[in-house]
């Protein structure tokens, strides 16, 4: 069972796909169901994951390893065969994520529940876009990381077109065309460490980049390939991230998109970005990483005050979140930049704290869209009369955004200055300037919503119902849990932690 | 020469042409001899038939060697094997589709255009195996003369004849200019023989005529990029395409252009492989730039005036003239992958385009427009229709999990292997997130628009079989490249391209 | 014995082809832009049977592949004026001008 | 007893959760759960300090989190100073639920009310018992948050929620300053603990410039919490919670959270005189600044939230001159002088539902039990002798002036003038005279408001004896176990005391003068200092200015980066999009239908590849 | 000057001549009979490179059937003279500029083409070594060519041919 755990796990959700393309499209309530048990899959497969995962070991785990397909490439005097296999494997970061995945998939599946018509292919999109999301994180090839990464642009890209709101196909396009031109700049890369070292499995390039020798190389390839292939990377993954200024697709994308979509979005693409800097810019780069540190950190403080500074004049609550994403992006940067254990283990975690909130935020955002048809600060005011729960989940889930201690958000915030401050205190001064203004646009949304008198019309709003209640409480729990004992996410991560981090020197 | 010679060659090694031939004949004969009024459509199975025949002949070669007649103007090596393999199965596919074409039903010349496209793919089948520089030429030739008058059949209809004649003008002067081109290749050698013009361009004494000799290439190279629709020789490609009838459109810039390339590959390649250039390097090294930057040119035109289009056929005629040019890019660069990144990428480009021809012609049938609106809400009306033609269509736009991913992969895999071609690649790149636009506007026409038509868009069994075949291929390819690049690689030596026969 | 040098013949040919060249893209009759393409196969021809006499390695080769290239020509030719007829019964015109029905 | 204590924070917090989850069932019982489960700890708390005053210090951790090798706890500690501080928290929470229960009564979210009391408590007691630095950051700022939403708990009106975002907002930019200062430290010292951090400090592992940097910091962190120049203006405006609210938070205990930061760092400040002078010189500031804003208003809780930040401004000018106990005496006072006003103020606000003075008055007789106790809260706060403020800022001003701070002893001198003569004012307006409202009947409040008023009234009068100089220094030998705390001397000069004791007593009849008598003119400043008066009854337009300056410029910058987001980010990609486009058109027109175009375009290519390959080959030269 | 240099020239100028006056005419019919001269005197040129058959063929399939074919097309279709006169200034530009170039490129590269002379006696015999030539090694593509005429033959009449169904609907 071992040995194939990873793919039963990375493809399980196409069971319910499978059930699902037969199941006729009129039955509403099966659909749904059935797409909610298909994300409950993965998730008790993950569970089984976890329970399989040594986390003291930094290696990589339940390997699996296929051989796929190989090129051969006629050299001067020899042919050389490039072999790419099926490789699955996970380490503690991957499982983290994996993990994450499962959970916000299955509530963003709850919270689907108010889609409007067309539940059939919605689900069969929602489903597939889950196995990309867990073969991104489960697999160990580049080609393969590249196939699942490019599997989740797809059912994204209609799900947002064909289920957002008023500019959908704007925002779906804009979707489209900057993730494919990520995507596009990482395929090169991809292919040029390909041609350059003969394999695209992780551990190999790492160990090829940092040892040299084997593969087609006589010897490690020169500091500026290293360089421009690491600056390519920071490039393509950053449009995913987003980094300031490839953001405005995502901006387009949270304001259109339906909440549930939006909270896979927010909760698990954005951070697809973050993993591959950290899987493949500092794993196989350490030494260029840290050439660049400086000008990453000092991006991540664009990024952390841009999106605050912006996000303090949206009207839109929308707008408003998504501005905060690139702002809490923005964090993750100043993780890595920091290059320590501190900074890195900050950036993991605001990885995961920042999926568990935004994933609640536009949740709630959503229960809110679905009572009053708007998502405008304006239409809103003194909630907590009439929705007292979703108020109060609201209330702590801006909280816990703004890095309040208890929660997630602030054991990755501190965590990441923390580290930053060690080796560039002031950039890292000036960007403790975001914590300030964090709390300045996330009370304003935040109260805007909730406080206040309460309008007349909106008298008859209905409180979360039990089905709504239960993403809300778990992602709050879950937001606590790690506020509170961060440990028990950070002795998951250790060992990958340390040996990212070995690169760099200890 | 002894009658004995020529008949001491193994004459049934042309087996596959030799069907063909036969199969076109019988058409032309049994044509003539039906009654007027009777339907033609069936004759469409016995050529279906021939070309299936053909298929089994070859793939009864397929462990051949090298085996050369009449002093290589027939060929038969893994080149011609492998290529002539693509040939017959899109022939086979677009026969199936044009057997479903109700648009044909009124047209008295159905008999006739199951004839032409028979002899066309004969001159096809010629221009993979031969190594003789007449042959090639009276091979292209039958091709283009087929080609022409298919794209006319429709004689009735304005659009036909003008496509029809731009397609004839534009094919006169690019013939005129190939040979042209090649009238020096031959002056400069004295020989029709491939290798044996090879073996001239490597003597020393050639470097007087150096100049000659690259103008000759470049000359030689511009008219054949008729065939294959690429900068400077694109722009008839939208015209024809559109105005062709739709498994003609298919049939052009799918066999069409496969052999374009093929006999792009066999006579360039072939001869100039040894030939020195200009400076100190070869000239095929000297020439790649140029190469590469019609290759480049030919993605961003295409790429760009397709962004434009609201005709479907239009559209994709655009598409194929940028698909092309990424095909280009191995016989640019002169990759060691090139053999099997053009011939997989042609494999893939072949079920895929021939599917969204198949889609086109069904949907636009329906509809009787060939504007893009008539795919507005396809998904409602006929899902799986519209599910086939989004794996088309992401197969031409790259996406994982398709044929056209690894297609790609492979030609990024040349462009990047021998002397990194990055900005070649880069303006891969760049232009297909630009294709994207107008890829996915047919996506976004199947699935976000509501429907313009009410009722389904019922398959025909021959549209269904392409279509399927299409997508379990397209499919295939993506997820289980290995199955066709193992049995290219186990199959196709392709060692033994460079060298005569001995 | 050959007072005559070979290229003589094949700036004659390039002559030609020239012609040939600008008239098919200039002239506004179909025909004669037909019969400029034929032009310029000719000149190709003189090219042929110019190397098959002068160049490097003489042989009858070069008169054998103007033959086939005479041959290809005059079919070439017969297809095109077919299609130019049936292009005129639709149109009523053999300006090249006026057929711009397909364009963009 | 001591390794139950973590029992004692644990306690409110069930408060706060059992609140949440039962309060829609448990209606008005809500608040016995919220009493019940402040007591409990408050008896524990005494344990615990007897327990401590027995000698017996404790200290228990977990681990929290690992950074690389570093691992950061989690724990609770008990020493002098926070046994203390342990013993007024509870003391002051017990003490203000169970008047809220009066207070509160027929206020439908009174579940809701007690949980966050319960939250705050919880927080406050749990930041006392801080081990570390990082602990008591994060216990910090939730007492900002339980001030936050008790601020706020009038969520319906705006001015609440402009009041608790500004407290939320303002306190965080002081918090920033304690997160960089906090980080620094660790990197500094390799930890979190404070026993670490003194260990640096003390064998000087640490530049001196560092010690001052992060002293400053944390400081600032101080500022913000403790409502200090220039982060004071959130103090005020933080009146809008529910009058008990006042009294525990911005009286008695978070905002003393400041003063018991900068204690418990004291080792640290302590190192460093450009740190200590920074602390006297801001809190001496703060104090004479307020308490002159204190003399205008007109509002009864707004005057008493100006004589909380001057009376925090006092303990912060002990602390920085030196005066440690005189600084922790007089949080310890003022903790029970403050809330006994507040609570009092509450009384009078809950009889006569207005909290402007102009329209109380002659309350004195129908509030025969508020009155008084007020009364006692002001002279205590007026350093009356022998009350217990009298003798806390009696050590103030003798540690200032022992400091050599002289310019800073006569500014706290001014100040203490002040506050006698606003505490007066204030007394005289409400309570003397005639009644100015409008309200029919003013009953006093219920026993259980009462209560806890004669408590800390009674404590507002003996506090002070625990530390004097003629009965006993009690509390400085206390503090004094605890090795780091420095001890300020006793040998203070006599004179202070009574010039101290002059003042006050001149402020107090000088307002009697006043509001009392009459003799002196009520506008007489307005009248002949016009500006200053409207200068210091706008409270010097710190609140305009900040709105203008900040508030306005921090939106006015967003508001300009927003455009450039959305006309010169969006713009570029949309210009690359209209390029694309437009070379599309471009393209698209040239394919014009002209069959000999196509062939010209082609020919034209042709010779243009042959005329750049000839002349970059070299062919014409 | 040699007899042959001169027959060279006189049949060089009558080619380029008539290829010039086809460019120049605005008559079609004058253009196509302009041509002829041009189609003739390069099967003079043939004769004097010795390819006799090859200029058989030339005169008989130029001169003769494609000229013929040509002159019937332009009897068949109307024509409007004036059309002649509203060529795009622009392209008649481009491609005058760009034959010029291409003229001047490929004129340098030919001009000192020379090899190294060797004694062939192409007209000896031409017709029977072509034939030879043909028959053995160029058999597949001479069958092959026979299959494009058959083509062009079907495609010509299909594309050429009047339909019934059309004629019926002129006799309406």
């Amino acid at each position: 069972m071992n040995e194939i755990l990873l793919s039963i796990l990375v493809f399980s959700p196409l069971l319910a796909v499978v059930v699902l393309a037969f199941t006729p499209s009129n039955q509403e309530q099966s659909l749904k169901w059935i797409g909610l048990f298909g994300t409950l899959l993965p998730l008790v497969l993950a569970i089984i994951t976890f329970c399989q995962f040594d986390i003291g070991s930094s290696a990589i785990q339940l390997n699996e390893k296929i051989n796929w397909i190989s090129f051969t490439i006629a050299h001067t005097d020899s042919n050389v065969t490039m072999p790419i296999q099926y490789e699955l494997g996970v380490n503690g970061l991957s499982l983290v994520l994996i993990l994450l995945t499962s959970v916000v998939a299955v509530l963003a599946a709850i919270g689907s529940f108010t889609i409007k018509g067309q539940w059939k292919s919605y689900f069969i999109f929602f489903l597939l876009m889950e196995v990309g999301m867990l073969g991104v994180f489960a697999s160990q090839n580049l080609f393969l990381f590249f196939i699942f990464f490019e599997m989740t642009l797809i059912p994204m890209f209609f799900l947002i077109g064909r289920w957002g709101y008023e500019n959908k196909e704007k925002a779906a396009y804009s979707f489209l065309i900057y993730n494919g031109l990520g995507s596009a700049i990482l395929l090169i890369v991809f292919v040029v460490l390909f041609m350059k070292t003969g394999t695209l499995n992780y551990g190999e390039l790492a160990n090829i980049f940092a040892n040299g020798g084997s593969g087609l190389l006589d010897s490690v390839p020169g500091e500026t390939f290293r360089l421009s292939i690491l600056i390519a990377l920071l490039l393509a993954f950053g449009v995913k991230l987003p980094i300031v200024p490839l953001h405005t697709w995502m901006l387009r994308v949270h304001v259109e998109a339906p909440p549930p979509v939006v909270m896979i979005h927010s909760g698990i693409l954005l951070k697809i970005g973050a993993y591959g800097l950290i899987t493949f810019g500092m794993g196989f780069f350490p030494a260029e990483f840290k050439r660049i540190a400086f000008s990453i950190a000092i991006l991540g403080v664009v990024n952390l005050l841009y999106g605050a500074f912006i996000a303090i004049v949206q009207t839109d609550v929308k707008k408003v979140l998504a501005y905060s994403s690139v702002s809490h992006m923005g964090i993750v940067l100043i993780g890595l930049a920091a290059l320590n254990d501190a900074g890195v283990q900050g950036a993991i975690f605001q990885v995961v704290s920042h999926g568990l909130i935004s994933a609640l935020l536009f949740f709630l955002v959503g229960v809110l869209y679905e009572r009053t048809g708007t998502s405008y600060l304006k239409a809103y005011s003194g909630f907590v009369k009439t929705m007292p729960l979703a108020s109060g989940v609201l209330v702590a889930a801006g909280l816990a955004s703004l890095g309040l201690p208890g929660m997630s958000g602030f054991i990755s915030e501190l965590m990441s200055f923390l580290g930053l401050f060690q080796t560039k205190p002031i950039v890292a001064a000036v960007g403790t300037l975001g914590i300030i203004l964090t709390a300045v646009y996330m009370l304003r949304a935040v109260m805007a919503i909730t406080y206040g008198p309460l309008s007349a019309e909106r008298g008859k709003l209905v409180d979360l119902n039990v089905r709504e209640m239960v993403p809300a409480y778990v992602l709050l729990a879950l937001i606590i849990a790690i506020g509170v004992y961060p440990d028990m996410l950070g002795m998951t991560i250790k060992s990958t932690l340390d040996s990212i981090l070995s690169g760099f020197g200890g | 020469m002894e009658l004995e010679t020529i008949r001491s060659y193994d004459w049934g090694i042309m087996a596959p042409e030799l069907i063909i031939l036969g199969a076109a004949t019988i058409l032309s004969l049994a044509d003539l001899l039906m009654p007027k009024k009777a339907s033609r459509r069936y004759l469409a199975i016995f050529a279906f038939l021939g070309v299936a025949c053909a298929l089994v002949a070859l793939f009864m070669q397929l462990d051949n060697g090298v085996i050369s007649i009449l002093a290589d103007t027939y060929r038969f090596d893994s080149f011609s094997k492998a290529f002539k393999l693509l040939f017959l199965i899109g022939t086979g596919l677009i026969l199936l589709l044009a057997f479903d074409d109700r648009k044909g039903e009124r047209d008295e010349y159905r008999g006739e255009f199951y004839y032409l496209l028979l002899t066309a793919l004969l001159g096809a089948m010629m221009m993979a195996s031969s190594a003789d520089m007449i042959t090639l030429f009276v091979g292209l030739e039958l091709l283009s003369l087929s080609s022409y008058i298919m794209a006319g059949l429709r004689k009735r209809d304005r659009q036909s004849n003008e496509a029809a004649f731009k397609y004839v003008v534009n094919g006169g002067i690019s013939t005129a200019i190939t040979l042209f081109g090649m009238s020096y290749i031959f002056g400069l050698t004295g020989e029709t023989n491939l290798y044996a013009i090879q073996n001239a361009l490597g003597d020393p004494t050639i470097l007087q005529n150096q100049f000659l000799l690259v103008f000759a290439f470049l000359i030689t190279f511009v008219g054949l990029s008729f065939k294959i629709a690429t900068v400077p020789f694109q722009m008839w490609a939208p015209d024809v395409y559109h105005g062709a009838p739709i498994p003609v459109t298919a049939f052009l810039s799918v066999v069409s252009k496969a052999a374009g390339f093929v006999i792009m590959i066999r006579f360039l390649l072939v001869t100039f492989i040894a030939a020195p250039g200009v400076a100190e390097k070869p000239l095929l090294q000297e020439v790649q730039p140029y190469l590469a930057i019609l290759a480049g040119a030919s993605m961003i035109i295409g790429n760009l005036i397709a962004l434009r289009q609201r005709n479907i056929k239009r559209m994709f005629a655009y598409s194929s003239i940028a698909q092309a040019g990424y095909i280009l890019v191995p016989f640019a660069v002169i990759s060691g992958l090139m053999f099997e990144a053009v011939w997989f990428y042609l494999l893939a480009y072949l079920f895929m385009n021939i599917g969204v021809f198949a889609i086109i012609q069904l949907v636009t049938a329906k509809s009787g427009s060939t504007d893009i609106s008539s795919f507005a809400g396809l998904y409602r009306r006929s899902p799986w229709i519209a599910v086939c033609m989004t794996i088309f269509v992401l197969s031409l736009a790259g996406f994982p999990a398709t044929a056209g991913f690894i297609g790609k992969f492979g030609i990024f895999m040349s462009a990047l292997s021998t002397g990194a071609h990055y900005w070649l690649a880069g303006i891969m790149i760049a232009t297909t997130v630009v294709s994207y636009f107008y890829y996915f506007n047919v996506i976004g026409q199947m699935f976000f628009r509501s429907e313009e038509e009410a009722g389904k868009v019922s398959i025909p069994g021959g549209v269904l079989t392409v279509t399927a075949v299409c997508v379990i291929s397209t499919l295939v390819l993506g997820i289980l490249p290995h199955t066709a690049l193992e049995f290219f690689y186990n199959q196709f030596d392709l060692s033994q391209f460079f060298t005569p026969t001995k | 014995m050959s007072s005559l040098p070979l290229p003589v013949f094949l700036v004659l040919a390039l002559i030609l082809f020239c012609i040939g060249l600008f008239g098919a893209l200039t002239k506004r009759n179909a025909v004669i832009v037909l019969i400029s393409i034929e032009l310029m196969l000719n000149a190709v021809n003189i090219n042929l049977v110019a190397f098959s006499k002068y160049g490097p390695n003489p042989g009858i080769t070069g008169q054998i592949f103007s033959l086939f290239t005479i041959t290809v020509a005059a079919a070439e030719a017969a297809v095109g004026l077919a299609i130019l007829f049936a292009l005129y019964r639709n149109r009523r015109t053999v300006n090249v001008n006026e057929m711009d029905q397909l364009k963009r | 007893m001591m390794q139950y204590a973590w029992l004692i924070p644990l306690m409110p917090l069930l408060s706060f959760i059992l609140l949440l989850l039962l309060g829609k069932k448990l209606k008005e019982a809500s608040a016995y759960v919220g009493i019940w489960l402040t007591a409990v700890p408050l008896v524990m708390s005494f344990i615990v300090f007897f327990g401590q005053w027995g000698g017996e210090s404790y200290k228990a951790e977990g681990t929290w989190l690992t950074i690389g090798h570093a691992v950061i706890t989690f724990g609770i500690e008990i020493n002098p100073l926070n046994s203390l501080m342990l013993v007024i928290v509870s003391l002051v929470s017990f003490l203000v639920h169970l008047y809220s229960k009066g207070y509160m009564n027929g206020d439908e979210r009174v579940p809701v009310f007690f949980a966050y009391l319960g939250l705050f408590t919880f927080a406050m007691l749990g930041l006392v018992m801080s081990p570390n630095l990082l602990q008591l950051y994060m216990f910090w700022e939730l007492v900002g948050l339980g001030s936050f939403l008790l601020i706020g708990y009038y969520y319906f009106k705006p001015e609440a929620r402009q009041a608790a975002k500004k407290a939320f907002i303002m306190t965080r930019i002081g918090d920033v300053g304690l997160f960089i200062g906090m980080i620094l430290l660790f990197w500094q010292v390799g930890s979190f603990e404070f026993d670490d951090i003194f260990k640096a400090v003390a064998s000087h592992e640490m530049t001196h410039a560092m010690i001052t940097l992060t002293a400053i910091l944390i400081f600032v962190g101080a500022i913000g919490k403790s409502g200090q120049l220039p982060l004071h203006t959130w103090l005020p405006d933080a009146m809008e919670g529910p009058t008990p609210v006042s009294a525990l938070i911005h009286a008695a205990t978070m905002v003393a959270a400041g003063v018991y930061l900068v204690a418990t760092m004291y080792p640290l400040f302590a190192a460093s005189t450009a740190a200590l002078t920074t602390v006297a010189v801001v809190g001496g500031v703060t104090a004479i600044f307020a308490a002159s804003i204190g003399l205008m208003q007109k509002d009864i809780k707004r005057v008493l939230a100006y004589s909380t930040v001057s009376q925090l401004g006092y303990m912060m000018l002990a602390l920085g001159s030196g005066g440690y106990v005189a600084g922790v005496f007089h949080l310890t006072t003022h903790a029970f002088f403050k809330a006994l006003l507040f609570l009092a103020a509450g009384s009078v606000i809950h009889a006569v539902h207005t909290q402007d003075i102009e329209k109380m008055g002659g309350l004195y007789r129908k509030l025969k039990r508020t009155g008084p106790l007020f009364l006692i809260g002001a002279l205590a706060i007026s350093g009356f002798p022998l009350l217990s403020g009298f003798f806390s800022k009696d050590q103030i001003l003798a540690a200032t002036y022992e400091d050599g701070r002289f310019g800073l002893f006569w500014l706290a001198i001014i100040a203490a003038f002040f506050t006698a003569f606003y505490m007066f004012r204030l007394f005289f307006m409400v309570f003397t005279g005639e009644f100015r409202g409008a309200a029919k009947e003013v009953h006093e409040s219920p026993g259980v408001m009462t209560f806890p008023m004669i408590v800390l009234g009674i404590l507002a009068v003996l506090a002070g004896y625990v530390n004097t100089s003629w009965f006993g220094t009690f509390l400085s030998d206390y503090l004094g176990k605890g090795e780091v705390a420095p001890l300020a001397s006793n040998h203070e000069p006599i004179w202070i005391s009574v010039v101290a004791t002059l003042v006050s007593l001149l402020g107090i009849f000088m307002a009697y003068l006043i509001y009392k008598k009459g003799s002196l003119s009520r506008d007489w400043l307005s009248r002949h200092l016009p500006s200053l008066s409207s200068v210091v009854y706008n409270k010097y337009y710190i609140d305009e200015v900040y709105h203008a300056v900040i508030v306005r410029g921090v939106r006015a910058f967003s508001y300009g980066w927003s455009l450039i987001d959305r006309y010169i980010v969006e713009g570029i990609v949309n210009g690359a999009v209209a390029l694309v486009h437009w070379l599309a058109k471009l393209g698209s027109k040239c394919q014009n239908g002209q069959v000999q175009t196509y062939g010209a375009v082609a020919f034209v290519g042709l010779v243009l590849l042959l005329l750049i390959f000839a002349v970059s080959g070299g062919y014409f030269s | 000057m040699t007899g042959e240099m001169i027959a060279f020239f006189i049949l060089a100028l009558v080619a380029i001549c008539g290829g010039v006056f086809m460019i120049h005419s605005e008559n079609v019919v004058h253009m196509v009979v302009s041509l002829i001269f041009t189609f003739l005197s390069i099967a003079g040129i043939y004769i004097l490179l010795s390819a006799e058959f090859v200029a058989v063929v030339q005169v008989l399939i130029y001169s003769g059937a494609i000229t013929i074919i040509m002159l019937f097309g332009i009897m068949l279709t109307k024509h409007d003279p004036k059309s002649e006169k509203r060529i795009a200034k622009s392209r008649i530009l481009a491609v005058g500029t760009g034959v010029v170039a291409f003229f001047i490129i490929m004129f340098l590269a030919i001009n000192k083409l020379s090899f190294k002379q060797q004694d062939v006696e192409l007209y000896v015999h031409n017709v029977k070594k072509i034939g030879i030539e043909l028959y053995s090694k160029y058999v597949i593509p001479f069958e092959l060519t026979s299959i494009l005429l058959l083509v062009a033959l079907i495609g010509a009449v299909v594309l050429a041919k009047k339909d019934e169904s059309e004629e019926m609907n002129e006799h309406e």
